[in-house]
């Protein structure tokens, strides 16, 4: 029952926030694109920023939404929320390779160089790592409880783990490598902010339309699954 | 109390039966020193490159041998069944968790207190004045590992595919302490004062701390899933 | 009934149990009461859903939906305190191949908070007939050897719930009889015993009732029942 | 599920514009001409024009007096004259620029009166292929699959609301 009233809630609002983050994207990428003015000193290559920090942003925002969801679940056990655990994951793994995907784009004229041993960058590769360890662990279990839980458990440990990480990579960055890269604070003008204030709320909706799609999915596919399975052992039975 | 008996009955367990079958820290102890063996013959050995990759063969080493010791921990549980036994147990699980750590943790040490010396031999390290700070690394860094290690070995264990998973879950979640451990490693190694390194030593005892106390209290959730 | 003599209160209570894996449903609002004193015998037909049942109880699964109580606690918020009182006789031996007989046992027993003396040990490994191993390490028992000693931690732990999953399976005669002994003596002293079982002969020895699991339903019958009947399912 | 085509088709039209915007601006203020095609021209102002500025042909602004320099591609080559400031010093000899400003047929100077790096319009267009592209499949994906499997759930015969909780 908890489970088709939450399915219920997500499939009455979710159009709400795909909405306003359809048009808050809509708008972003034609100030981003269009009308904003190119950086003092990257020029036109600042538009990535558009797209690529709202990306790195909701790759955090799935992160720890997925890290609340398995304190959720190993709290109340409900295979919805289990289903969310798994949405989310999948959405994070999505987010955290787009943002290293522009990152690593952006690198190249900025820095002169496809990928640095920069902190955010590699914390940001360590979390993809552990997202996919993440979702390979979920297929190489069978059982349902046992699956969540066990998932539920990586999840909580690797967001523990996430802030050392990005703090001792911080400390051997400084030790090894003090000056020849620096990430030059990008100097934000007004007319640059709109389009990066309206992406960053429109891509961080997005995501959260995205995660009740997905969790509904995943629902939706676990019941489907379960209602031939009881028609097939009705049809043995 | 009863909680500390929990963990003793479960050490004596794990070091009873590898005293008498050797298993673990004899497949410990051979892996790594191929490991040492295959560095040896990578790189070239000059004292200049020594000093700068030595802290690296090190702790590749002892992860290495990590990997192959703790990821077999818990398979001494399920090929009787025993996780069943432990599910069933009116016991705080925490404590289970506690004793295997310990167990693991003397495991680990012991590989790397006879490993030591091969490398000081192997390499002609000039050691003997960094003893106490290495000592030290070795300790804090090999607590965070296993207690990372023990958890996922538990976790694993159980999962289809269990060899791949382990280095997989477990590797990238202890970038800090490799970090951590070899940047100590090289300060002690090359003489620097104990106060120039120290900090890492610090980073790995605030890991040690919070992923000692994290595990115990979600072991709970992987025998009572 | 004969054998309430101890306390009106079931020693097993499940309500409507539902328990299903992936898509397959296993037991389907199973409803069962089971009280001190009584050996409940568990019959059905292989994948029916028995060692389900009997892991639900030993708090090893949690049901789908319904509810159960072991001892007037509620099983599945007061789990410690249930699993005080239980002891689960599995597929598994729960046995460590590098530790002896006695090791395992004092093992087995010590962690659960309680030191029991050689001599303790000893009557116990004497009652189900291995005494003469007990310095010898487990790897070399045998299947059989193997579930006497179950029974003799069974003996010692003295639960108030026992389970035994298929009891008499891997047992020679003498063993049958060593285990229906040694099913008397706990329902004497008023412990639960809930077996599965596909031998109608030894259990009808022992049994006070039986229940039947089929197509994830449970019927029940009286022991004479189950003897006359032509079949079970 | 025909209502939900309908919505796709309207989302890629509105994003479909919005691309349309950004080659159209692209087109008007970013895109460059090479000296070739300028001196082929008659005289215009708003061109931009892009080329390297040629070695030996650079002359510092002394107070007062202007930037003079040759922008050269593939051996054609314009003389410039910029009278703002260098305030990015990103005037160097053998550095490939994009000035924008007036084109003096008559003189056969070009008047620059903006300077201005390389736009690098390949790897902001990558950046936003490579991530919005994906989105929008793995949207569509999953927006499809929830629509087919409502339908499916409804054809399904032993439907109970409250199965999977």
């Amino acid at each position: 029952m908890v489970a088709t009233h939450f399915i219920g809630k997500l499939r009455k609002f979710e159009k709400w926030f795909g909405i306003v983050a359809g048009v808050l994207i809509a708008v972003g990428l034609y100030t981003g694109l269009v009308t904003s003015s190119p950086d003092y000193y990257q020029g036109e290559v600042v538009r990535i920023m558009y797209i690529h920090v709202p990306f790195a942003q909701t790759a955090m925002l799935a992160y720890s939404s997925l890290f609340l969801c398995s304190i959720w679940y190993l709290w109340k056990r409900e295979s919805v929320v289990d289903n969310a655990c798994h949405a989310a994951a999948g959405l994070s793994l999505f987010f955290t390779a787009g943002g290293l995907l522009t990152g690593s784009i952006w690198g190249k004229p900025t820095w002169n160089a496809w990928w640095v041993w920069d902190p955010r960058l590699t914390s940001f590769a360590i979390m993809f790592l552990t997202l996919v360890g993440y979702l390979m662990l979920r297929t190489f279990l069978d059982d349902k409880e046992k699956r969540a839980t066990f998932s539920a458990i990586l999840a909580i440990i690797g967001f523990i783990d996430l802030p050392i990480i990005h703090f001792s990579v911080e400390w051997w960055r400084s030790l090894h490598q003090p000056l020849s890269v620096s990430t030059r604070g990008v100097s934000i003008a007004p007319d640059m902010l709109i389009p990066f204030t309206l992406m960053s709320f429109g891509v961080g909706l997005l995501f959260t339309y995205m995660l009740m799609v997905r969790t509904q999915m995943l629902y939706l596919e676990h019941l489907l699954e379960a209602k031939q399975g009881r028609l097939l052992n009705e049809g043995q039975g | 109390m009863h909680f500390f008996s929990v963990i003793r009955w479960i050490a004596w367990k794990d070091l009873l039966s590898e005293y008498r079958n050797r298993e673990n820290i004899s497949s410990m102890f051979f892996f790594a020193l191929n490991v040492i063996l295959i560095f040896s013959f990578s790189f070239s050995l000059d004292p200049v490159t020594i000093k700068e990759i030595m802290p690296g063969i090190i702790w590749v080493a002892f992860g290495f041998t990590a990997i192959i010791g703790l990821g077999k921990s818990f398979l001494i549980e399920v090929n009787n069944d025993c996780m069943e036994y432990f599910q069933t147990l009116p016991v705080p699980k925490g404590a289970i968790y506690l004793g295997k750590f310990l167990g693991n943790l003397l495991f680990m040490l012991t590989v790397e207190v006879i490993l030591f010396p091969l490398f000081v031999l192997f390499f002609n390290l000039d050691i003997l004045d960094q003893l106490l700070p290495l000592l030290l690394i070795s300790a804090v860094a090999t607590i965070g590992l296993s207690a990372l290690g023990t958890l996922f070995s538990a976790l694993t264990v159980q999962v289809r595919a269990r060899e791949v998973m382990f280095p997989i879950l477990l590797l990238p979640l202890s970038v800090p302490i490799f970090i951590g451990a070899v940047e100590a490693t090289r300060g002690a190694l090359s003489g620097d004062a104990f106060s120039m390194y120290s900090h890492w030593i610090e980073l790995l005892l605030v890991f040690d701390v919070i992923f000692v106390i994290v595990s115990f209290w979600i072991f709970e959730f992987i025998l009572d899933y | 009934m004969r054998f309430s003599q101890l306390s009106d209160m079931n020693a097993i209570l499940g309500s409507s149990l539902s328990k299903s894996f992936q898509h397959y449903q296993v037991l389907k609002e199973v409803s069962v009461e089971i009280q001190q004193g009584e050996c409940y015998a568990l019959f059905g037909p292989n994948g029916a859903g028995k060692t389900t049942l009997l892991r639900i109880f030993a708090t090893l699964h949690r049901p789908t939906s319904g509810r159960f109580e072991i001892m007037g606690m509620d099983g599945s918020r007061d789990r410690v305190k249930v699993r005080n009182t239980i002891y689960l006789i599995g597929h598994g031996s729960y046995l460590y191949d590098d530790l002896s007989v006695k090791e395992n046992i004092q093992f087995a027993i010590g962690i659960r908070g309680w030191n029991p003396t050689d001599g303790e040990i000893k009557k116990a490994l004497d009652q189900v007939g291995i005494g003469r191993f007990s310095r010898l390490r487990s790897r070399y028992l045998s299947a059989g050897m193997k579930k006497r000693l179950s029974i003799a931690k069974a003996l010692l732990i003295r639960p108030k719930v026992l389970f035994l999953d298929e009891g008499y399976a891997s047992l020679d005669e003498r063993g049958v009889d060593m285990m229906n002994e040694c099913i008397r003596t706990f329902t004497k002293a008023g412990t639960a015993v809930l077996m599965t079982t596909h031998d109608r002969g030894p259990t009808a020895e022992v049994a006070h009732r039986v229940g039947v699991l089929n197509r994830s339903a449970l019927t029940e019958m009286t022991v004479k029942e189950m003897v006359a009947a032509d079949a079970l399912f | 599920m025909r209502a939900f085509y309908i919505r796709w088709v309207i989302l890629l039209a509105i994003f479909g514009g919005i691309a349309g915007l950004g080659g159209l601006r692209y087109i008007r203020e970013v895109k460059t001409i090479s000296p070739k095609d300028v001196m082929a021209q008659s005289s215009v102002a708003g061109v931009r024009l892009m080329g390297m500025i040629e070695a030996g042909s650079f002359i510092k602004a002394l107070a007062g007096e202007p930037f003079r320099f040759n922008l050269s591609e593939k051996g054609e080559k314009v003389a410039v004259v910029f009278s703002g400031e260098d305030t990015d010093s990103l005037l160097r000899e053998l550095k490939t620029i994009v000035v924008v400003g007036r084109w003096d047929r008559e003189a056969g100077v070009f008047h620059a009166s903006e300077i201005a790096l390389v736009p690098n319009y390949g790897f902001i267009t990558s950046a936003y292929v490579f991530s919005l592209v994906p989105l929008g499949f793995f949207l569509f994906y999953m927006e499809r699959r929830v629509a087919l499997l409502y339908v499916m759930i409804k054809e399904e015969k032993a439907y109970q609301a409250e199965t999977g909780q």
